[in-house]
This record gives structure tokens, sequence and C-alpha cells, in this order.
């Protein structure tokens, strides 16, 4: 059961992630869902490369038990890096919509529809 | 040439019929009369009222198929309504489908 | 160096050359403008003949595997581990084919935009958005390992999304590029949950490693559903197609172009996913008919959209929607027949339909938002009930508009007509009604593209405009993709033959792209 | 944004030397330790941001430009490619420099041991070249941003 904690978490994230992008209309707080939804998924990726009685994949004075495959970490870290430039870029497009529209409302941000 | 399963299709085949059509067209177009120079029967004619002149004549895009849009009113309507331009309710879409999806493969799968 | 060394490289380098051009743009920007154009123009002129050269090899038969990193391209597996461990380069028919469209309309915009971009600011970033979308094209059509694919998805969607906003001082611009971003960022997430999901059970990324074990236990339907909604999603399938018109009207001309290109990788990592990851074990018959429904949605909706737009744009746009659901319709049928007695017959012939589509659409689809581009380069407008009788001063873009306009509505000799008919013979054998609904979707097409010409190119010559044809560069762009759609138009059976064969079996022999990474 | 107190700014001057180092040792024992270029980078920008918050973004500008660290960024980017590329006699990002003897070629010890830096090849100089565009790259998203801010804020 304590082992499950960490994928109850992930999936309470990214719904909060999720209901946030749905349901907030200020664009600064939709990115923050994007984000939100990044953590879980990046906690959901760290979890899964836990093995018990293992240690970090470290040669420094390591100790001769088993080590972790360090797969998952790698991949965590990747898409930590792309989450960073897609959060700058959404943001600075947020700053530019706020320059032309003067607002941050979803709702009046929709010079293109039908 | 392009194998199909009930036949082929030849493109060149098709070109060298539409240039023998032209030319029985041209053949045929050789047999009316050279000295016909139009007249009345040449100009435009709209229920008798007066024709502006051709130089400024274009309809515009948004009068074109405006019979097919507005017997399809409903349709359109609906549609544009669902177009809202608000980011929320593309996402919103989104996991509807996903949604959808979800339960037609879990389920189906499962029976 | 050889002609063998270059095939054995060439995936790497395909990647590599792109990617060091991109960062090399921006420091040559400040030396000299013009040597940063001959730069990106030699780079995209060198990334078409290396992709022909490798698309040739690989259609006479071979898969070429490369290994990064590795003592040698093909040791995918290491001597110390029993798995592929390595980014495994994987490049067969479908992956060459792609390339080679992602290659060609690259090499067009490039070319367009030298004319178009030349009063915008920023040129220097503009070219590196633009190579870096052509890396994570054809990084996302080589890669043979889903974390790769993820990460190759991310690099497009960045660069594109940039790359719609580049006209940043116009508010709809930027407006288009984040709800663009949005989206696509949340699809692409759902990617790499799906990802883990997988990585979790298998401890596996390489896709065809994967593909040998899996199970299609439950977890990996949940997966599948993630990556059916987000790369449907991406490539603009309609329930989830609100980003299409809204992005594409916005960014520039030469963009659009290379968007279209960008879903159509979509639409490829979704086939990929479906045939060659999970294959048979899938449950053909509902992915099958999901896949259907989706691409019928896609055909009619997107075309009944366009008739009544009044943006030049968003009706193509519109348009770009409804001809993916012809792929869609052509390929998800080989799914539902996969494994079925028809699948011989019918199903083949579905499946190159569906993607020598994919080509072609990528071919005039392009050429017409090319078209559209420099209609507002010369009047400044998006808007068609603002202008007429366009065709007066620009001849050439008038006859290239009609070409592209052909081909989309089917008209033979044109190349769309030949992908549209092996779609209409093939679904047939599934349901009449399809091919009926595919019929009727081409003769609406062709009704908003005569209101298209109508009002741009008919009519007495527009005042305040000036007269004559727009710039060399971005004419020599369109003529790239008129020769394309001519060619393809008059030689179907060559091609079909020869390209799209070899694709789609490539696409529907699981075995074979399994075999190519760890043998036996 | 305008400078912060005094206090602020002098916490801010003595604190910055440490997170500098602390950064590029992380960027330089990437191949031995968690961490590498990005991480490292990060962390250096981080302190690069710690003095744009606590000296306005006009006065950082004033010191750096935009343009040059976009080279810099650059830079790193193509030092990074080219290092790979420079493996392609047998395959792209091949390592050969590890095991070789040159500067980072020592072969490590096998088993546990106290991590020798002059190892792992190409992975020290591609840590390297990451930290450098991460740290330009960062730096320049965090300054533009509280730039553009800031002459918004001035303009109301």
């Amino acid at each position: 059961m304590i082992y499950n904690i960490p994928f109850i978490v992930v999936v309470l994230l990214i719904i909060v992630g999720l209901a946030t992008v749905v349901f907030k209309r200020n664009l600064i707080k939709i990115v923050i869902g994007i984000t939100i939804i990044e953590s879980g998924v990046n906690l959901f990726l760290i979890t899964l490369g836990y093995r018990e009685n293992s240690v970090a994949p470290i040669y420094t004075f390591a100790p001769s038990t088993k080590m972790v495959l360090p797969v998952p970490q790698a991949l965590t870290l990747t898409s930590i890096v792309i989450g960073v430039a897609v959060m700058a870029l959404m943001l600075s497009f947020a700053i530019r919509i706020y320059q032309h529209y003067g607002t941050l409302d979803s709702r009046k941000i929709r010079r293109l529809r039908e | 040439m392009l194998h199909t399963p009930s036949g082929y299709w030849d493109p060149l085949l098709w070109i060298l019929a539409l240039i023998v059509a032209i030319l029985i067209a041209y053949i045929i177009r050789g047999f009316g009369r050279k000295d016909y120079k139009g007249g009345e029967q040449s100009k435009p004619f709209l229920s008798g009222m007066d024709i502006p002149d051709e130089k400024e004549l274009h309809i515009r895009a948004g009068n074109i198929y405006w019979g097919f849009m507005e017997g399809l009113e409903g349709y359109y309507d609906i549609m544009k309504k669902i177009h809202t331009g608000v980011v929320n309710d593309y996402v919103a879409w989104f996991l509807g489908v996903s949604a959808l999806l979800f339960i037609v493969i879990l389920i189906v799968g499962v029976t | 160096m050889n002609m063998n060394w270059l095939l054995t490289h060439s995936p790497a380098l395909l990647i590599a050359i792109p990617l060091l051009a991109a960062f090399l743009t921006p420091l040559i920007d400040r030396l000299s403008k013009r040597a940063r154009n001959v730069l990106v123009l030699i780079v995209l002129i060198t990334v078409e003949v290396v992709m022909i050269v490798l698309a040739w090899d690989v259609f006479t038969g071979n898969t070429h595997i490369y290994t990064m990193g590795a003592s040698n391209p093909t040791a995918t597996i290491p001597v110390q581990a029993a798995i592929p461990i390595r980014i495994v380069l994987e490049v067969d028919g479908l992956s060459a084919f792609m390339g080679l469209i992602s290659a060609t309309v690259s090499l067009a915009a490039g070319l367009y935009s030298l004319a178009f971009v030349r009063r915008e600011t920023g040129q220097g970033r503009y070219y590196t958005l633009l190579l870096l979308m052509l890396v994570g094209m054809l990084g996302m059509e080589f890669t043979g390992d889903l974390f790769n694919l993820f990460v190759f998805l991310e690099i497009l969607s960045i660069a594109s999304a940039a790359l719609i906003a580049y006209r940043f001082y116009r508010g709809d611009a930027v407006e288009g590029a984040f709800k663009y971003f949005v989206i696509s960022s949340l699809g692409a997430l759902m990617v790499l949950f799906a990802i883990g999901l997988l990585y979790g059970q298998y401890d596996l990324l390489n896709m065809a490693a994967l593909a040998k074990v899996m199970k299609y236990t439950m977890l990996d339907k949940i997966a599948l559903v993630l990556f059916i909604a987000a790369f449907a999603m991406k490539c603009g399938a309609i329930p989830m197609h609100m980003w299409v018109p809204d992005s594409y009207t916005v960014a520039p001309a030469s963009i659009t172009a290379m968007l279209v290109v960008a879903s159509q990788v979509s639409l490829y990592a979704l086939f990929r996913i479906c045939f060659s990851l999970y294959g048979l074990t899938l449950d053909v018959t509902t992915v099958g008919i999901i896949i259907i429904s989706l691409g019928l949605l896609s055909m009619f909706v997107g075309v009944t959209m366009a008739l009544p737009q009044k943006d030049i744009k968003r009706l193509m746009s519109y348009h770009a929607i409804s001809q993916t659901g012809y792929m869609l319709l052509g390929v998800g049928v080989g799914l539902y027949l996969i494994g079925k007695p028809e699948f011989s017959t019918y199903g083949v012939v579905a499946m190159e339909g569906g993607i020598f589509h994919i080509f072609n659409h990528a071919l005039y689809k392009g050429l017409l938002f090319l078209t559209a581009g420099a209609i507002f380069y010369k009047v400044k407008t998006r808007n068609l009930n603002e202008m007429r009788g366009l065709a007066h001063s620009m001849k050439f873009t008038a006859i290239f508009f009609m070409i592209g306009a052909f081909a989309i509505a089917g008209i033979p000799p044109f190349n769309g007509f030949a992908s549209k008919l092996l779609i209409y013979e093939s679904v047939y054998c599934v349901s009449p009604i399809l091919s009926i609904i595919a019929m009727l979707v081409s003769i609406i097409t062709l009704a908003s593209f005569v209101k298209v010409f109508h009002s741009a190119f008919m009519g007495p010559p527009m005042r305040n405009t000036k007269e004559g044809e727009v710039p060399k560069s971005m004419l020599i762009g369109m003529v790239i993709l008129t020769v394309g759609i001519i060619l393809f138009g008059l030689f179907p059976g060559w091609v079909v033959d020869h390209i799209v064969h070899p694709a789609a079996q490539a696409l529907a022999d699981q075995a074979a792209y399994i075999q190519a990474v760890i043998g036996g | 944004m305008s400078e912060m107190s005094k206090i602020v700014r002098t916490i801010s001057n003595s604190l910055f030397p440490f997170i500098m180092i602390y950064g590029l040792y992380v960027i330089m024992h990437g191949h031995l330790t968690p961490g590498g270029g990005f991480q490292g980078g990060a962390v250096v920008a981080s302190g690069c941001a710690l003095i744009l918050v606590a000296y306005s973004s006009g006065w950082v500008f004033k010191k750096v430009k935009e343009s040059n660290l976009s080279i810099l960024e650059s830079i790193g980017a193509i030092g990074f490619i080219s290092l790979a590329f420079l493996g392609i006699g047998v395959t792209f990002f091949y390592n050969f420099i590890a095991g070789s003897g040159l500067l980072f070629g020592e072969i490590p010890p096998v088993g546990p041991n106290s991590g020798n830096l002059n190892t792992a090849g190409l992975l020290p100089l591609m840590n390297l070249s990451v930290g450098l565009k991460v740290i330009a790259g960062l730096f320049a998203i965090v300054a533009v941003m509280a730039f553009v801010a800031s002459r918004r804020m001035r303009k109301k």
C-alpha cells in the first residue's frame, strides 16, 4: 500500500492540473495547470525508477549492493528541461497577449473563432 | 499505369482522350456560321433589369453559396457555436474525446 | 567520403546537419544576411539530396538501422545487455517516405521565405526555428525509440509555436500560438504518461523490442488511448480540430506549409504506434472503426466548415482537416482489415491510397498555402471579400493556385485524383457509404475552391495594389511543389509501385520492423 | 523593477560567489555525481537571477547585452553537436576520447572508487557546453522577461 502512495499523488496532481486548465480562465493559471500536470508525469516517471534496497547509480564510494537503472531519472531530467522551455515560451506568449488585449481572461481572448 | 482492385488508371491515356475530345469539339465548332458577330442575344439578361457595367461587376466571396449556407443554417449555427475560441474549451474537447475513447476501447476490450 | 559511408551514416547526418546549422544561423546572421541565406539554402538542399539517396536505398529493400554512440551503427543490442538501451534510429519504407515529404516541403518553404519574410525583423531566429522544425520532423520519423519520439515531438511543437507567433506585433498571431501550444503540450504530456505506463511494465523504450513483448494488458490499453487521442489531436481530427484553423491562419504562409507536414508527421506517429508498436495484439476492429469514424467526421465537418469561411487561409486550414480525414479513412480501413482475408486485396490498396494521399496532400496543400501567402504579400489582407481580379497582375500565382485547387479536388490528371481513386475503390469493401461520403466531400472541396478562385482572381482588377508578380524566390518555392504535383499526377503507377508500396508494406509488416532492430 | 534595499544587495553580493562555485562544481562533476550541464547551469542562472532581482533588470542590461547572451547560447549548442560530430568516424555521438589517455581519457577503475575527474571522455566536455548554453539561455529568458515587465510597469 505504502508503495502506491506516489501513484495516487500522480493521479491527484494530473487531475488537479487538468481541472485548472479546463476551469481557470486566467492565462497564467492555465500555464500553471500545465506545469502541475508536468510535475505529475515527472513524479510518475521517477517513481517507476524506484527499487527497494537499491542505491543510486553513483560509483563514488558506493556499497557493492544493487544499483537502480538510471533510465527513468534521465527521462525525468529531459522532461524537466523541455518543461522549462515550454513554460518560458508560454509565459512570454501570455505577456504578449496582455500587451495586445489588455487582459488575461481567456474568454475575452478570442479574435479567432468560428 | 495505376492498378486498382477493379481496374486501372492511366493519366497519359486520359490526356490523350482529352486532346481527342478537344479536337472533336473544335471540328464541331468549325461547322458554325463564320459571319456571326454577336448582338442582342449575347448580352446577359437579368429579368429585364439594367445590368451594371461589366467592369464593376464582381460577386464578393461572402455572397457565394448563400443558398447552401441558408439551407444548412441549423447545422452551421451549431458548428460555429462549438468553435468558441476559448482555449479552455479546446482542452475540454480533447479530454472529452479521450474519455470517450477510454470507454470504447476499455469496455469493448473486456467483452 | 564514399557512397557507402554516406548511406550508413545518413540517418544521423540528416538530423545532425540541420541541427548544427540551426545554431550556426544566429551567429552568421550577425556577420552577413546573405551568407545566412546561403547557409540555410545549402543545408536544405543537402538534406533533400541525402534524403533522396537514403530513400532510394530504403525503397529497394534495405531497412537502415543506426545506433547512436555504438562502436558499430548496426549494433543495436550492446554486448553487456540483452535489450536495446541505446538511442536507435530506424529508417524503413514509411520513415523514408515521410522524410522525403518533410525535406521537399522544407526546401520549398525555405526558398519561399527568402523573399516572404524579407521585411520582418529577427530573421536569424526565424531560420533557426525553421531548421529546428525540420529536425523535429525528421527525428520523429526516424526514431525507433519511444522517448525520443516524445523529445522530437516537443522540439517540433516548441519551434512551431514560436514560428506561429513570428508576427508577434499582431495580437491574433500570439493568440493562435498560445492556443496551439497549450493543447499540444498537453497532448505531449499525455504521450509521455503513456510512455511511462509502457516503461513501467516492460522496462523497455525501444519500439521494436516493446512490440515483441507487447501483451495488450489493461495498462497497455490505457496507454493506447492516450497515444491515439494525443496524436489524433495533433493531426487535427475533428472534435479536437479547433487549434488547426486558429494557428494555421495566423502563421506566416511558409510556416503554414511546414505545419501541414508537421500534422502529417503526427499522423505518421499515430500509424506507427497502431501498426508497428501494437500491431496484431491490438483489437484491430475496434481501433480500426475508431480511426475510420474520426476520418469520416474530419472529412465531412472539415469541408462543410470550409465553405462559409471568408478568410482565405482559414478556409484552406479547414480543407487541411478534411484531407487528413482521407488519410485516416484509408489507413483506418487498412487497420480494420489487417489479419482478415480481404487485407491482401483491398486493405493494402486502402493503405496505399491513404499513404499516397499524405504526400499528395503535403504537396498541394503546401502549394495552396504558399499562393495564399503570395496574395497576402500583395494585398496585405486575408479577407476574401476585399480582394478581386488578382489574376490580372499575378498570372503565375493564379496558375499555381488552379493546379493546387484541381489537385485537392481530385480532378484528373493531377495527383489528388490518383490517391483518391485508390481510396474510393478500396474502402468500398468495408461499406459503400464510405466511398460515397468521400466522393461527396471531394465535390464540396471543388465548390469551395471555385469560390476562392472566383473571388480572389476573377473580376475587375483591384485599385491601390501594385502591379506585377511576387518576387522570384517565392515563385521558385511554388514551382518546386507544382512540379511535384504534375509529376505525381502523370506517373502515379510508378510512384505507387516504387515509393508508396514499400511504405505501406513497411507499415503493415510488423515482424520485419521488429526483426530489423533486434533480429530473430 | 527598481533596485532593492542595501541589505538585500549586500546579502546577494556575498551569496553570489558561492552559488556560482556550486553551480560550476555541479557542471564539472556531471559525469561522476548526479547533476550535469543542465542542473549546474540552472544553479548558475538562478544566481544570476538573484543579482537581477537585487539590482533591477535595467542595471543588468547595462552590464550584459542580450545579444551577447544569445551568442554564448549558440556557441554552447554548436559545441555539443560538434563534439557529437567528432565521433562520426565510428558513429554519431561515439565517445572516442574515453580510454584514450587524452584529457578526460583515463579508464575509471572497476568497482567503488573515489571518483576520478579525469575520466569519461566526451561527457565532461558535453556537460560544459550544455552548461554554457543553459546559463546563457536561462539567464536571457529571465532577464528579458523582467525587462519587458518592468518597461510595462513604467508605462503605467
